[in-house]
């Protein structure tokens, strides 16, 4: 083939994108970038960002025990967790502190994975760029507690399945503890 | 744009000359004399092109010369870098007052 | 005139060789608008080619190859300044008078009608001047082998 | 004896008698077509009044002179955002829109920001140097604006070597691409400075030598005269329709690209190889001036290569300077479209291809300039087509380490 | 005038030898990577590559957690292809504690890993495209399939490039039917933007005339060298882990191994051209016989989920190996019994494949040592890991 015919024909394919860009959509080869500001991508239902405390209702009874298991599985290991003592001194099971350090924090999953109460899930929300680093990029418990129905909100298969295992836990739970009193109670 | 008389053009032309003399005898390095050699040829060419203005028996004969005193010093300056690039290969440095023995 | 002057004096004293070869430049162009004046515009764009656009990049070059990269300043007058001075001055004076004193045919101006226009100067550079233009082209490739092989590499 | 700058004479504005045409001239194409000159000629009218002689003349200069100076920034700033806008476009995506409506303001934006770059300078660098380069690389690129015919009449300064000033002009910016890279005094832009001034000095020869077949033709060096000679038939009589036109255009845009050092052939400031080659150490408004001097070259060269091949400002029935501009602006979408796929040429190859290959095909093409000068019109299209055909295949096999050899794969279960 | 550095003697006719830093902040190496060329006028005279910028300690903090925990580390070694990463990782505990994977995380699994393979090929030629001076056009063209397969993985596993979605035993997530089908659209509409993109690049006499017969690799050296993936191919020599060991179920996919003959840039280049269509194959196979339903995870590691912790595999030691785009991954582990393991070591193909940089940059021109940098393909995540 002659000299130049590869170079013309990579020339017409550009061509060919430059015109098309105009007229055709995303698919077939138009304009795919979104201006990000004004018009946003879907959300995805399972994106996961930096965690967040989940409360049923209202933010005193958070899910949380402070068992501490996410602490210790978390790679980086950047929860932080002080458990509650009422006043003679007596453990509750409410976390007094729980610090997540969003610099550390590589939004892996693994405390969502680990957790035996359901207590701490992956948030969507991810404009969370702040002046400076330690003070505001460190998260105390007041900022991470969000509701349930927040969690319906950005997830909701997940949540309605972790709702549905949660009741048939209670039930399961009640009838035990039914059981036990009525075997308790006839002799 | 009043007319300049031709003596401006000879006494500019002198001028330049002298200057390109006196460059070629003080400067060091290789290259200072070939600039100054430049200096010389184009003053050499301004008072050719002068005089072809003022004398009107055939004006471009003048112009003519200068082009090929312009073509002719070209050739000098490319022979005189090929001279002083293989003379630096050799002796690492282009300064005449070190070149001065004529060994081999 | 005044700047290739001030240029030409530059060209020879500034001690950095890069800074002496600009001044050269700035010379070089002082001359070419002399021509403009002389009306000789086509010598004035050939001058700008052919000595700005070619011999000073190749000045420049050589330059490049023997300076290297951090080029110290050494001294560039040698021992014979003084006396060179002195001869230059007396050369200039002598030349000077000569001019001064020799009554030229047209002490007028240049005369306006015998500029030569670019279509005359072609026609007498191929009429009448035809063989000094081909000992020319002999001569340039002659020059062009000749600074290939001095130049060369040996060992390549 | 009034003795005139000999371009003086060339000039049509103040000669009397194109004032009187204008007078009883109704609106048509030709007053929309001389709509700058009518305007010059109403501001000389004006002035001309309480002005002496001599300053009238040094206005009509200065009106030309302004008015490269307004058009020469101008069409540099956006012809850097059509450019963004164009190769945006090329890769699916929207060029620069956030500043004015599609980002028109833009290269005002650039501008400021330019401005307000702290101006940084090497400390060992050879600071009067360093100064000077960046204007030393505008002053050619706007020197060459006076001798492009933008219109019917309106070429700045009718020079009748027109076009040599053109190139001897053009060639002093390598010696100013060498200040830039050797007073800033490291190793990438000096590497970037050996390239250019290698590249710029091999195109050249091409390019001048590819321009003198339009001169043999057109029989002058005046750009006017180029153009009146390309005037008959509306169009046709192009020289680009020519064979030996068509390839010397090919050559003159393919070595104009390379003077400019754009697309292909942009190895003096190479982005990934030597950063940003001869113009590494500089910032703020010298980087601009550098950008400038890239951008109003592109035009220039554009602009010339239309002078030369299109036909300049010659057009059916547009006002001759909007003909002008459209030719211009779509040799420079080439450019763009170039930089915009092709990847870059190392720098033997550049070589290569400009002694090689560019400079024995130009002499093929005035040779066969000469046969089609002297030869009846059958004969010569027919003849010189093949004989560039010849040319052109002659010098590909020559070339034969450049061309693209075929390869084989064979799959392994 | 003092001579910085002469690699010949200095009596031969030589000039001045330039000693340039390709600094770790130069536009083009794909990172932090620093190369010190000496070269004499434009060709290379020698190149002395300097890594270790980006050392993470990698290998350390996964001997101090859970076999588990250091799974999302894997994802930031190659942070083109996680998922082939995590594959490598997981394959290596399976055999240690010679867990098996149910059917349909197998077919999951592989569909994964050839998507990555597409991604990281199409980027990789895209980067080359623009070392050698292409303004950024085939990149973006690259860009534009590979947003429409990071999407995919953002759909399943929850991150665009960081995965983390193999688990011992299988995947985190389910694969949802309208994800499947997705894909197949992309599977289907790739090969058309793959013959666009080759008539864009292959025939074109400028990247032939740059990248044919530069940076040769001849087949003993590359051997000598384990030198792993498409390079190796590129110079002839017949050897994919996915034909070798048969790993997970690649033995079921009926696929070619594309090979070239002279190993130079071209070749690397269009070696992973053909790569992508074989991929394709694969994908098609996969994506027509994978089971309707079936369990994610082994039932042997399900309860470890929860708590990873107290996952304790057997005393023993396991080197479990997945042909990544970049070549030959591999994991050794060795465990004492404890929830840690206690060596961890990862073989990273990039930082194999530069060790014989030098020896395809000699005698060539600067320009040419960035792009046969940009065709060895290296992310330094993974070179220092």
């Amino acid at each position: 083939m002659i000299f130049g015919s590869g170079v013309l024909r990579s020339m017409l394919i550009t061509l060919k994108n430059f015109f098309t860009s105009y007229f055709k959509g995303p698919e077939e080869g138009g304009i795919f970038t979104v201006e990000y500001p004004e018009t946003r991508l879907p959300e995805k239902e399972r994106f996961r960002n930096f965690p967040f405390l989940v409360y049923d209702r209202n933010p005193e009874n958070l899910r949380c025990v402070a068992c501490d298991i996410c602490a210790k599985e978390c790679p980086p290991k950047c929860i932080y967790i002080v458990r509650e003592f009422d006043k003679e001194g007596r453990p509750l099971k409410r976390p007094a502190v729980f610090d997540i350090d969003f610099t550390v924090c590589m939004n892996c999953g693994i405390c969502e994975e680990a957790c035996p109460f359901d207590a701490i899930y992956m948030d969507h929300e991810f404009e969370i760029a702040g002046p400076e680093r330690q003070s505001r990029l460190l998260y105390h418990k007041d900022d991470l507690l969000k509701s349930n129905e927040y969690f319906h909100k950005i997830r909701p298969t997940d949540a309605t399945a972790i709702d549905q295992q949660r009741r048939e836990a209670e039930e399961k739970k009640k009838a035990a503890a039914e059981a036990a009193a009525k075997a308790k109670q006839p002799d | 744009m009043m007319p300049v008389p031709l003596q401006h053009f000879l006494f500019f032309a002198a001028a330049l000359f002298v200057i390109g003399v006196y460059g070629a005898l003080v400067r060091r390095n290789i290259i200072g004399i070939l600039l100054s050699i430049e200096l010389i040829v184009n003053a050499v060419n301004v008072n050719l092109v002068a005089f072809s203005r003022s004398t009107s028996l055939a004006p471009e004969t003048g112009q003519i010369f200068a082009l090929f005193i312009i073509a002719m010093a070209a050739a000098a300056v490319a022979v005189g870098l090929a001279i002083v690039l293989a003379l630096f290969r050799i002796r690492k440095t282009i300064f005449t007052d070190q070149i001065d023995l004529l060994k081999g | 005139m005044g700047i290739s002057l001030i240029a030409g004096v530059a060209t020879v004293t500034l001690p950095n060789i890069f800074h002496a070869t600009l001044s050269l430049v700035a010379a070089l162009l002082g001359i070419a608008g002399i021509y403009l004046i002389l009306h000789a515009e086509f010598l004035a764009v050939i001058q700008v080619l052919l000595y700005v656009g070619a011999v000073v990049t190749l000045i420049i070059f050589a330059i490049m190859l023997t300076e290297g990269i951090s080029n110290k300043t050494i001294a560039q007058r040698n021992k014979l300044g003084p006396a060179a001075v002195g001869g230059a001055v007396v050369f200039l004076a002598a030349l000077w008078g000569v001019i001064r004193s020799t009554p030229w045919p047209i002490q007028g101006g240049t005369s306006e009608n015998s500029y030569a226009t670019l279509a005359s100067l072609a026609g007498s550079l191929l009429g009448d001047y035809i063989f000094p233009f081909e000992v020319i082209s002999v001569i340039l490739i002659a020059v062009l082998i000749g600074a290939i092989v001095i130049a060369k590499k040996d060992s390549v | 004896m009034d003795t005139r700058f000999p371009s003086e004479k060339a000039y049509p504005f103040d000669s009397e008698s194109s004032v009187g045409m204008k007078t009883e001239k109704i609106f048509s194409m030709q007053t929309l077509d001389q709509i700058f000159i009518i305007a010059k000629k109403i501001i000389l009218g004006v002035t001309g009044h309480f002005l002496p002689d001599w300053a009238c003349l040094l206005t009509s200069i200065l009106i030309s002179i302004s008015a490269i100076a307004v058009l020469g920034p101008f069409t540099m700033m956006y012809l850097t955002l059509l450019e963004r806008k164009v190769i945006g476009r090329m890769q699916n995506r929207i060029g620069p829109n956030r500043v004015g409506k599609w980002g028109l303001l833009q290269p005002f934006a650039d501008g400021i920001k330019m401005l307000t770059k702290e101006d940084i300078v090497p400390l060992e660098a050879d600071k009067v140097i360093h100064f000077l380069a960046p204007l030393f690389i505008v002053m050619p690129a706007l020197l060459v604006f006076a001798v492009i015919p933008f219109g019917r009449n309106m070429t700045a300064v009718d020079l009748n070597v027109g076009l040599l000033f053109f190139i001897a002009v053009s060639s002093t910016t390598t010696i100013a691409i060498f200040m830039a890279s050797w007073s800033s005094r490291n190793k990438f832009s000096l590497l970037g400075g050996m390239r250019s001034a290698a590249q710029m000095i091999s195109y050249e020869i091409p390019m001048v030598l590819s321009v003198v077949p339009v001169i043999m033709m057109a029989g002058s060096l005046s750009t006017n005269s180029i153009v009146e000679a390309q005037s008959r038939w509306h169009g046709l009589k192009w020289f680009v329709f020519t064979p030996w036109g068509f390839l010397g255009f090919i050559i003159f845009f393919l070595c104009a690209v390379a003077e400019c050092n754009r697309s292909p052939f942009d190895l003096p400031e190479g982005e990934s190889e030597i950063v940003a080659g001869f113009h590494t150490e500089y910032s703020g408004m010298k980087f601009a001036l550098f950008y400038m001097a890239e951008f109003m070259n592109s035009f220039t060269l554009s602009g010339l290569a239309v002078t030369l091949f299109l036909g300049g400002w010659q057009g059916p029935f547009l006002p001759s300077w909007i003909w002008f501009f459209l030719k211009t602006y779509a040799l420079i979408f080439v450019m763009i479209w170039f930089r915009g796929t092709l990847p870059r040429v190392r720098v033997d190859q550049l070589m290569g291809l400009a002694w090689k290959f560019l400079l024995p095909l130009t002499l093929a093409n005035l040779l066969v300039t000469g046969f089609w000068y002297f030869t009846s019109r059958p004969v010569r299209i027919a003849g010189s087509m093949v004989l560039l055909a010849l040319a052109f295949w002659i010098l590909t096999k020559l070339n034969r380490d450049v061309v693209p050899e075929k390869r084989v794969y064979h799959f392994a279960e | 005038m003092e001579k910085i550095f002469s690699a010949r003697d200095p009596s031969a006719l030589n000039t001045e030898t330039l000693e340039i830093n390709f600094g770790p902040q130069h536009p083009s190496t794909h990172g932090v990577f620093r190369m010190n060329i000496v070269c004499d006028g434009e060709t290379v005279v020698s190149l002395k590559p300097v890594m270790g910028y980006l050392h993470r300690n990698h290998e350390q903090i996964a001997e101090n957690m859970s076999y588990a925990a250091s799974m999302p580390y894997t994802d930031r070694l190659d942070y083109f292809n996680s998922m082939s990463n995590n594959f490598g990782y997981s394959l290596a505990v399976e055999k240690l504690a010679n867990i098996e994977v149910p059917e349909r995380a197998q077919y999951i699994r592989v569909i994964m890993a050839e998507l990555t393979r597409l991604v990281n090929h199409v980027s990789v030629i895209g980067f080359l495209l623009n070392d050698l001076g292409a303004f950024f056009t085939p990149v973006l063209y690259a860009f534009r399939e590979r947003e429409k397969i990071l999407d995919i993985f953002e759909e399943v596993s929850g991150a665009r490039m960081m995965c983390n979605y193999f688990r011992f035993g299988g995947v985190k997530y389910e694969i949802q039917p309208h994800i499947l089908q997705r894909i197949k659209e992309i599977v289907k509409k790739f090969p058309k933007f793959l013959e666009e993109f080759e008539a864009l690049l292959s025939k074109n006499e400028i990247l032939c005339m740059r990248c044919q017969n530069v940076g040769v690799l001849p087949k003993e050296l590359a051997v000598s060298a384990s030198i792993t993936g498409p390079m190796l191919r590129a110079s002839g020599v017949d050897y994919d882990i996915r034909k070798v060991d048969k790993y997970s179920i690649y033995g079921r996919f009926k696929f070619r191994i594309p090979l070239g003959e002279k190993g130079d840039v071209y070749d690397r280049y269009y070696v992973r051209i053909l790569e992508m269509h074989e991929s394709l194959k694969i994908l098609d196979q996969a994506l027509k016989d994978i089971p309707a339903t079936g369990e994610l995870v082994s039932k042997k590691m399900a309860p470890f989920l929860k708590s990873p912790r107290n996952f304790k595999p057997p005393v023993g030691e396991a080197y479990g190996r997945v042909e990544a785009p970049k070549g030959e991954l591999g994991f050794y582990v060795v465990s004492d019994g404890t929830p840690q393991p206690w060596r961890y070591h990862v073989r990273a193909p990039s930082f194999i494949n530069l060790t014989i940089l030098e020896d395809m940059c000699l005698g060539h021109k600067i320009a040419d040592v960035i792009v046969i940098l940009g065709s060895v393909d290296i992310v330094l995540g993974e070179v220092d890991h």
